[in-house]
């Protein structure tokens, strides 16, 4: 097969499944998952240290002998100068200029808020980031996410957390068909491998998922499934679909059916 | 002086930021810190002062999705 | 990883995508295609033979030199009487006692006719046959076909050749919750992978499919696609998703998110 | 004699399903039969006569979905 | 407007809403909602009576009251011996040709049988009866029970009493395309009055409900608004849809759109 | 019944059909088909005036003598400053404070532009307008929107003339729970009754429409019916639905079935 | 003699349907009866002797959905 | 002097808004306006000097959806 690859960010990838690294079972479950998932981008955050803690920090230990690129998040924050401060402190730490950037406006659908996120959005592309953005399907939210400077984006597919799938691929799809140049990566919402690869039949770049996998009864099986998923959907995309069709029509050819006389 | 470190309130006397992550133990180069809800970047913690009330967050890495 | 195998008239077998042969821009895209699929299982059919075609029939060569399991089909019998005299036929040239059994019910959406088809079954499987019926969603016609010694249910996810996927997931779900033990495979209607490992993740044995890999822009792509599709959502169905939920929960942490005061 | 093979109308004077698809050039192994619609297998082609009128069906593996 | 009605086996009727008579929370409640809902048919049961029951039948009175006319049931029934057996039980009671025939197949979803109702229908037709079969969505079994002199279609829209409106409604067009000139009553699963509308604006005859109104917080209510439902999709079907758009088109003109200039 | 009524801006309303004057094959039609549908505020637009045009303005006229509450909308606006001015201009002209506030954000889906809409609803509130915002089913955008003093909220079902119906029911049903006391107007996307019905049956106050009436076969019968399905579907939401059910629940009383033996 | 009705045993000595809706005061106008699942008709009542072991349903008018 | 008036150039030598509408017969009554974008009230238009190249809209009630 050629080589099929996308790129964030002057960066060329090749693995199209981006996995957080939260909420599993243990730090070595996550290190397997990750590594059955073939990622090659996990998510992190930053979250507040006690002093007691001292060096002991096992689940960042984990993921750092991954060796796998960081997206480091802002989960949690709502509002810009929130996600600035802590986008700030990622790059730091973390030792990237990319950041998932979140704004949460709703403490119920932890949705994003298209106004805090846009003027973080705008900040930090001058600040030098690589702005990840989660935010909604939303056409012209999307188009202003670009103007400032954004390079992909991480419409959600359904609230974070639900499992839902693609709660609605008619915006999706407008997305997909109107700005058909920017990698598109679905994040949140998805629950099993068909939502995965239903997204990577539209031609999005790729797809972003933490408690699918972590909260599968074999967080390391379901890992494998979403990769062999993100495989199905972009070699799909690749293959050109056949078209659907309102009636049935025969695949048997019908030409020379025994039996039938004129 | 008291100040909000972590959103728990802690006596110091310690009188800058790379002093009171001396004083509390941290490992000054994996954590990163802000005060008052602004971002403090590593070089700048010997020059800012800390002074009452004061709200500070020292973070460090952790699992995220 | 464990072996995962399933089992049709006491065959065992690895693949869980049976693929069909016809409708291929060539014989030799037919046979790259089938090889990408992974199948086991490819479904062939008689059709009349001109006596000045001599020796030569290159598809049935293509399809021979493959040496995959051959399950012949019944298209194109709009009766019992037909299906039966054809499957008699099949077992004859292709020496298997496998038949998918089609007997066709209406023109216009191909469906199965579930009287004539229970009728035919009945009868087949007295005669030895290892009978694969392609069958509705239907729950009473599917028990009525266990009851006459089917050891397998193919349903329709949709109308042959339409591409639209599992049009009715809740009949589906209901076959696979009552009837637990039968091995059930999802024939026509799949049009894309993410339809497949959607089938698979309700707990289905395998997934029969041939107009959608067929007519692809890119055959062989797209039997590589389907490969990874039903591996996908075979494998989410062993590691068990995640509950769907309601609302919104985080992934990342909130314990410990920074700027958060009392 | 008038048979109805495979859709067609063919002159014949074979006298059993055997000898039919000798002078058809068939290659006997390769294909299956039916006379009026009913399966007549291999071993019993010779012992099948032919009249007036019937209809056979003549049939090759192909392609299927 | 002019005036729209409907037929079945020759009777005419102007109300496309039939109404069940259980479930309700007192006889009085019924009776109330009945008349709100404007049906001129209502559906009615058998059921075994204990001789200390003397002549006490409440339930029975108020239905006899109302003086609309009477579909009997034979609910409950598994073959179509007791359904042959019921029905004609009922016609000596209830004094009507009319049979809303029931055999169900299966006790988790309540479908029907297809091999015993076409049976029962057959039967009954033969001895006379005007058939209202209970059927699936299958368009053969539909097309047999004309066959056999069923005059009306009754497919479900989901199982009984579920409320989950019209589960398959791909199966209920190609009915409503295929079988243009018979009336179609969807009857069963109906939650809510847009289900109904929806049914009618396919074209189908009519609706029948009972538990959607008669489990109701306010069944009187929710009788009147399947009433407006019915209407409203039966209006839309003579008045004839707009034809569904995959693109946005302005309704306000925009020729003389102030503020543009070329 | 009781008396149900709905109140924007302090306006007590009976009719929860809000209708558009565009699109008619001519002024008669669309008064009598808003007569037909019971709705007491239409919309209307300005639109440039050729000098030539004189006095004559036909459906202008046809409109004001119908006596109807307006609703000036401003249809064609892509920017905020479009919008006031547009909106300040309406208010002299149709001497009302009512003002449909549109500002369009792509002309391909029409959607409104969130940043612009929230902008321009800020300023056209602070000059006294009552705005009824035409809004995406952003949950953020609409607190936004009431945070700056809007008392309505009208989100889209679909683009405009699509006759698509609700296409994310999940997003109405959030803004309708988390919003709760604010009246819901469903605006755009609408093609047939049960759309609307829907809509009222999750709770919206009311359904703004046009083009599904206006571009029926029969608008005035169109008319008529959607004026059924949102009394329908409001009828439907005061009598309070029963809960949708995954398993079949028989409505006849299985009690006292007849031939049944222990 | 024993007979089932309606699902419970009962001992009885009526020799026909008739005179065993009779002896259980139904009102034999309002009720449908069957006999061992076979349907019999209110004029045939009458001459519908009755034996040890039957089975009688007695129905009256319910409601239904 | 040339005004853009509704999308169309148009010469006149009118010298304010009102003379402008009382030139070209528009109902002043009837219609509404804006100059260079920006809303010019009915008591404002005998007080709105036109000059050379400015945009006008006229604009009066029409359908809407």
């Amino acid at each position: 097969m050629m080589r099929d690859t996308w790129n964030a960010y002057g960066i060329e990838m090749r693995s199209r499944l981006l996995l957080g690294t939260a909420l599993y079972p243990s730090p070595e479950v996550m290190a397997e998952a990750v590594a059955a998932s073939d990622a090659e981008v996990v998510t992190v955050s930053l979250r507040r240290q006690s002093p007691a803690a001292g060096g002991g920090n096992t689940i960042w230990d984990f993921i750092r002998e991954m060796d796998k690129r960081l997206l480091p998040n802002t989960a949690g924050c709502h509002s810009a100068a929130e996600a600035l401060n802590l986008a700030r402190m990622s790059r730091e730490i973390f030792q990237t200029d990319w950041i998932k950037l979140e704004v949460i406006g709703d403490d119920y659908n932890l949705q994003p808020d298209p106004f805090e996120l846009l003027k973080a959005a705008r900040s930090l592309v001058d600040e030098g980031f690589a702005v990840f953005p989660y935010c909604t399907d939303d056409l012209v939210l999307c188009q202003r996410l670009l103007d400032v400077g954004c390079e992909v984006l991480m419409p959600w597919g359904a609230p974070i957390g639900t499992g839902q799938g693609l709660i609605n691929p008619y915006a999706l799809e407008t997305l997909r068909a109107r700005l058909p140049e920017v990698p598109i990566i679905v994040d949140a919402g998805i629950g099993v491998p068909s939502h995965a690869a239903a997204a990577m039949e539209m031609g999005c770049a790729a797809v972003l998922l933490n408690t699918a996998v972590a909260r599968a009864s074999d967080p390391v099986g379901m890992a494998r499934a979403f990769r062999a998923g993100v495989e199905a959907g972009r070699g799909a995309w690749l293959a050109g679909a056949m078209p659907k069709r309102q009636t049935a029509q025969p695949s048997t050819p019908v030409l020379g059916t025994p039996f039938w006389q004129q | 002086m008291k100040l909000l470190i972590n959103g728990e309130w802690l006596q110091t006397e310690a009188s800058t930021l790379e002093h009171l992550l001396d004083e509390l133990d941290y490992n000054a180069a994996q954590v990163a810190t802000a005060v008052d809800g602004v971002f403090v970047s590593r070089d700048r913690r010997a020059l800012t002062g800390l002074s009452d009330g004061m709200a500070l967050d020292i973070v460090a890495p952790m699992q995220g999705g």
